[in-house]
Order: C-alpha cells, then structure tokens, then sequence
C-alpha cells in the first residue's frame, strides 16, 4: 500500500538523542490526532526500539540509527527502526519475555514484550553481523464526529 | 506492561490536539511566572519542571498554540 | 568543526509536514536546554525555509525536503534546509526584502527577512534546475549557574 504520507530520520546512537527520536515521531503522528494514550504508546515503543539499537546493535561504537515513518490510508501507522549493528543470531528467542543479553539492566528483557503489547504488530528482521530492522505498526482510532 | 497500562488509563481518549493546548496554556503561564519570580527568561527545561511535564512534551505542545511571534507565522494551509 | 552530535530529517514537501519540520528540529535543540523564545525563533525561521522549499523550489510537483542539524561545541546550532527544486536565479534579489515571485501571497517576500532577524546566520546557496540550501546558524544562550 502507497502510504498518504512519510519521512526519514537518522541520527547518532547516542543516549540523548532517544527523547529526540521518539518526540520527532511522535510529532510526525500527531497529524492524525491520536489520543494522548495512543501517541504514549508510540513514544514508548520506538523508545524501546531506539534503546535497543543503541544498546545492542552499537555496543560497543556509536552508530546511526535509521527511522522511516509511513502513515496509510486506514489511519495506520508504520515505524520502522533500523541500525547497521551487530544483528541478533536467533531473533524468536531474543524476543521471549525476559531473555536479554544484558543482564545487568534494569526491566532487562522486558522490551520487545513493551513493543508488541502497546503496538498492532511487530516484525523484526536481522542479520548478524548487518544489523536489525524493528518494524512497528499502529492503527490509530478514529475520531467520533 | 499492565501497570504502565493503567498508569496512562486516566488519560484514556482525550485527543492530542486538545491536551497539547492545555499543556501549552499551562506552560506559557509558567513561563510568565518564572519570569516574574526570577527576572529572565526560563529554559524549556526550568519551564517542565515548574509544571511537572517532561520537556519533550513542552516541545510537542509548543506547536499547538499561536505564538507571540505569529506576526511573521506564514499563513500557507 | 566537527559536531558534537547531528541528525537528518527527509519528508514529502507537503504543508502539513511543516508542523513536523520545525517540531522536530526543536525536539533536536532542546538538548541545549534553550529557551521557549529561542525555540520559537527557531521554528519559526525554519518554518520559513521549509515553505519556500513547498511554495518556490517545488511549486509545481511535491518533492522531497532534507533537513541536516548540527550541535557544534560551543552551543551553536546549525540547520540545513534543501529542496531539489527549481533554484534561484538571483540569490541577492531574493534576498531582498519585499522581494517575491509569488506576490498574491499574504505578507510576501518577508521570509528571508525573518530568517535573517530571527538567525545569527543565514547562508543560501542555490543552482537553477538543480535547487536550493539554506543554513541557519544561531546560538543558544547558555545558563547562568
Ligand atoms: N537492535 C538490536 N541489535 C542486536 N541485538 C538486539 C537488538 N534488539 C534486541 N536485541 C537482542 O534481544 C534481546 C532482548 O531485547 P529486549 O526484549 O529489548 O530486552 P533487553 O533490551 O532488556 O535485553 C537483547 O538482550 C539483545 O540480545
Ligand atoms: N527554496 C527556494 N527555491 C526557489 N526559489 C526560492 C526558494 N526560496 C526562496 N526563493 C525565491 O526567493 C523569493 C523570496 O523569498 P521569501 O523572502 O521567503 O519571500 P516569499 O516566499 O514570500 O516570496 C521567493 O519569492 C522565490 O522567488
Ligand atoms: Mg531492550
Ligand atoms: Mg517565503
């Protein structure tokens, strides 16, 4: 499906740049006049997506971070979270509730559980030693008249 | 999962577009009061924390209200 | 000088992408801690740029918009704004207030005006047929302790 509208975002794997990336999203979807919980939940699932790149994919170097956006016809919404790190071996386990390769965090290994109970869909391809792609989707409810 | 859930409920079905007025209605009477308090202009930072909201959402509600500056907003729609 | 941290921003010139634009390039900025003023003449001057990219650089197709932000050291922030549109024969005419090619709109040929009383610095350079940047340069005040 051509989406009705999109845009590109990449910038440095940097801690710092996580509040700019989902804000950027987030106002990106405000277009559809989402409710306050939809467009918190979109926050916090690119928030866990963004982590994630920076975290694992770019453990131990600072990476970019590649976010395209699509908005289709039916009030949906596409996310789609890329970075060129170290890609995950066995992508079914990594996303088990609970499994993490880092331990030592807190919440560790909650966050692919957080994307795919605040969104519609979740898709996340990857290839080890080329990077990971999180593809998140949304449909955003419509307004009442 | 479900407590971060229930923690955003209260907030449940009220638009964005509405809820980023209030935000900046709020944050433009903080500003103002800062200003009288302190006697300089507050950062975004000092103007969420005196109203209790991250600054990410300060900067997202800026765009919901019409500015001082407006005067020179272009007009396209 | 090399920044301290940068991002990239592509989407379809399209007027309500406008709102996202300066929304995103504020969301970058604020990591400098600026003020609701600063903020605002920021969108502001970069809403201007990006209109003339729709309006003038893609006045008859929608073409796509890039925006790169730089943090420089010294709390300098820079933004480049560029269309692949149709360019700009004579940048220093353009520049001239009340200059406009577009006359029936309101308040016209005032933007590049406002860019340059709301920026530190305004640089355009252009290439007819091939298109058009625009760098806004402007320095965040920094806190008193
Ligand atoms: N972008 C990524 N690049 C490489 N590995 C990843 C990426 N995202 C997730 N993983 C792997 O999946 C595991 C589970 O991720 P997640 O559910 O977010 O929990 P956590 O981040 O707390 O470990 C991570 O520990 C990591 O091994
Ligand atoms: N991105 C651009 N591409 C092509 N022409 C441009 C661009 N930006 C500005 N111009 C030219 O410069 C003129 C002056 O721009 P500006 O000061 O913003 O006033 P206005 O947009 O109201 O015409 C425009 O009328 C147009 O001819
Ligand atoms: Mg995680
Ligand atoms: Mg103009």
């Amino acid at each position: 499906m051509k989406p009705i509208n999109s845009m590109r975002l990449s910038f440095e794997g940097k801690s710092v740049n996580e509040a700019f990336a989902r804000t950027a999203v987030a106002a990106f979807v405000t277009q559809l006049d989402p409710t306050i919980e939809e467009l918190s939940d979109i926050r916090t699932a690119v928030s866990e997506a963004v982590t994630n790149c920076i975290v694992h994919g770019y453990r131990d170097r600072i990476g970019t971070v590649y976010i395209t956006a699509n908005i289709l016809t039916d009030n949906r919404i596409t996310i789609r979270i890329r970075d060129k790190g170290c890609g995950i071996a066995d992508i079914e386990k990594a996303m088990e509730p609970m499994f993490t390769t880092a331990p030592n965090e807190e919440r560790a290994g909650l966050g692919f559980a957080v994307m795919q109970s605040l969104m519609d869909k979740v898709r996340v391809t990857s290839k080890e030693g080329r990077g990971t792609t999180v593809v998140l989707t949304r449909r955003i409810s419509c307004k009442e008249a | 999962i479900g407590e971060i859930r229930r923690h955003l409920r209260d907030n449940n079905s009220v638009r964005v577009s509405r809820s980023l007025r209030d935000l900046a209605y709020k944050a433009m009477q903080a500003k103002e009061r800062l200003i009288n308090q302190n006697a300089k202009e507050p950062t975004v930072d000092e103007i969420a924390k005196e109203i209790g909201m991250k600054k990410e959402d300060v900067v997202l509600a800026l765009e919901a209200i019409v500015e001082p500056m407006s005067l020179y907003e272009p007009v396209y729609s």
